[in-house]
């Protein structure tokens, strides 16, 4: 049966693919963004997962407001990625395990889940970058492609958005869709986004370091009390753009059994945003003792 | 519904934005090819015209009003691939909307980290 | 406050289409099928709603494999239509109600389903069609458009399917939605497709009147029977196509109160289809009674 | 899942179709556009081509084989428009598949509600 082994978290910004293009990674500006990365891939050495379920937001380039989901599943066999408009070079594409989509979309669907299944998606550097940091080698490889991925994207662009505790539900129906897998594979969740920050408004620039470092510790330990914060509640927390915490919180959802935080970082700022990484590793557990 | 609160400074993008802000978007959204990206500069108004802006949607876009293309409608989330023509990056879209020059809104981001 | 005067059912076939433009309906082979909405449309002259919410399924004409959803909601100001292939005619465009669909949208997304949110959306037969024959003179008067509707597009052509609980949870949840909206409107539910066919497979021309006969039973008087059936069962009773009937379980939903049936037809064959026309009237209740 | 059930002469679109049949339903999906049904009547194995459909695809199409295009991964929301190119009905459609003569399919449809 597959297993998932635990979560890698991080934030992400287009300004990242720029300084990964020009090598940028021991400027004083860049450098404690680029390290925090370090424990999670000597992590990622120990444990290798051979496939990636990435919890992210569309930047409008796979979704437009004509037909906007609140969440999507891809089940393609490859997932490229395309000009978002920034100039950032464009990543090479990663490859999908179309079999496991499927099997999450039948599960969380039976679930009572409505996402929208895609068997042809664009990936933004909501995916691609935090990849890169994580597998650092596939910034500089091009072509290094060490795990298939599942991108699961939720609707963080326009309101009526899912609410946190909607995102964590949906998250527990992917983990136990995920452990019920038959094939043995060892599976990663990746969340990005976040964490505060807004772009937008006479508030830009808005940064919440207390309420940041809250949410990190509620992550590593008891997600529950971020389950009833209202949307327009995290806005006022953590920024417009740190709705984007739902991605963190659909992944935090998914890890069914208890978890130890192997590391966490969290520096202010890289570009407008709070910039974080935290790595979960899920616990040895009982298979009865799964949801 | 979720329109009810107000945050200072702050533009919840729901119903009633994606309804005045569609067509500003929707130009927007096609900057994700630098062909149209090349098209825009080289006639900005008659671009927004083809993609049916308003006059406040198209004012806006003219004057690199970030604050007006937020109350026309526009998403941040598409309205970056604009500003990104312009060659604003985030600190520079910053310091437009609060008033501060580029390096204050900088030394604002970095309080923050304190 | 809007409120929901009732529902009308009705198969709908692209053959139908074409009978229109032709004129056929005194034609032996169609009359039975066109007389059957003689009553709803006298019903429909008493009652004369405002707003359609109208139930169905794309038919491959606004939705691809590429990006499928479970559920939909129309949000636009104005629905055209287009050439399905098929060389029928092409109807006008119905006149949308964006705010009504806005509320339904951040209403259901409240109540934790995850429907995509069309601003952009091309009508097909399955709604063109039936709204042709309840609202006979749209046929014939081009540009009579009597209502402002809201389409809901359920996914009946690709498993994963929502099951008939779900479907007729997210019409309770929409029935909702539409009895909170704060202006006076008379809405009218419109659901389309079916009752028993199956156009594909060696068992194509698949029809069971006596299941067909059932589910009309139950949509009239207690639809909870309904509940348990998986979308596999209802495929094994009614056909692969019978899969449509999600679209009237949805719209049966939506029906929060008691009801009385104003008028039903069945008629076996139009096309390949069993053609069901069905009328219920909601009953008046206290506002408090409601869910 | 939905895929264990066995039902005689029933093809339920599922992953695996989903999967197997998305090149000849994306082909069918572009004949919502005239242009291309005729493109497609004037070659229609380069039209397939066009599109990548594999050769057992491309066999079924150009036999007018329906249970074919079923097995290939065909949807027939969106073979439907295939056959509709051809100026096939859906009687016409229904007795290929069953094996019958038109008038016999016909028959049969009528015979279910009596
Ligand atoms: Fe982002
Ligand atoms: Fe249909």
């Amino acid at each position: 049966m597959a297993r998932i082994i635990g979560s890698m978290s991080a934030s992400h910004v287009p300004a990242v693919g720029n300084a990964i293009a020009r090598g940028l990674q021991e400027d004083p500006y860049w450098k404690p963004f680029f390290d925090g990365f370090t424990p999670a891939q000597k992590w990622l050495a120990e444990v290798k997962p051979d496939v990636a379920v990435v919890f992210s937001n569309d930047h409008g380039l796979n979704f437009f407001l004509d037909k906007m989901p609140i969440f999507a599943i891809g089940a393609a066999p490859s997932y490229p990625s395309a000009d978002e408009g920034w100039g950032i070079p464009v990543n090479d594409p990663w490859p999908g395990i179309p079999p496991l989509s499927w099997h999450i979309a039948n599960h969380v669907v039976e679930e009572e889940f409505d996402p929208v299944i895609c068997q042809q998606m664009l990936i933004d550097h909501a995916v691609c970058l935090p990849m890169a940091c994580f597998f650092e080698d596939c910034g500089r490889n091009k072509g290094y492609r060490p795990v298939k991925i599942v991108p699961v994207g939720i609707n963080t662009v326009q309101f009526p958005m899912p609410s946190l505790k909607r995102c964590f539900e949906f998250g527990r129906a992917i983990g136990r869709a995920i452990e019920s897998y038959p094939e043995d594979l060892k599976v990663v969740l990746i969340g990005t986004g976040g964490l505060s920050h807004q772009l937008e408004g006479e508030r830009a620039g808005h940064l919440n370091k207390k309420f940041d470092t809250y949410c990190m510790d509620c992550i590593a330990g008891d997600p529950s009390p971020l389950l009833g914060l209202s949307n327009v509640d995290l806005v006022e927390q953590a920024g417009t753009a740190g709705l984007e915490f739902m991605n963190w919180m659909t992944m935090r959802g998914a890890l069914l059994g208890e978890v130890r935080e192997v590391t966490r970082t969290y520096h202010i700022p890289i570009s407008n945003t709070a910039a974080a990484v935290q790595v979960l590793e899920q616990l040895p557990r009982l298979a009865a003792a799964a949801e | 519904m979720a329109e009810q609160k107000q945050i200072f400074g702050t533009y919840l993008f729901g119903a009633e934005a994606a309804q005045k802000g569609y067509a500003l978007n929707n130009m927007c959204f096609t900057f994700n090819d630098k062909a149209n990206r090349d098209a825009f500069l080289a006639d900005p108004e008659g671009y927004c015209r083809k993609y049916g802006l308003n006059e406040e949607q198209i004012k806006a876009v003219l004057a690199k009003d970030v604050i007006g293309l937020l109350k026309a409608g526009g998403n941040i989330y598409y309205l970056a691939k604009l500003t990104g023509i312009y060659g604003l990056n985030m600190q520079d879209i910053g310091a437009i909307q609060t008033g501060m020059t580029v390096d204050q809104f900088k030394a604002k981001l970095v309080a923050a980290g304190k």
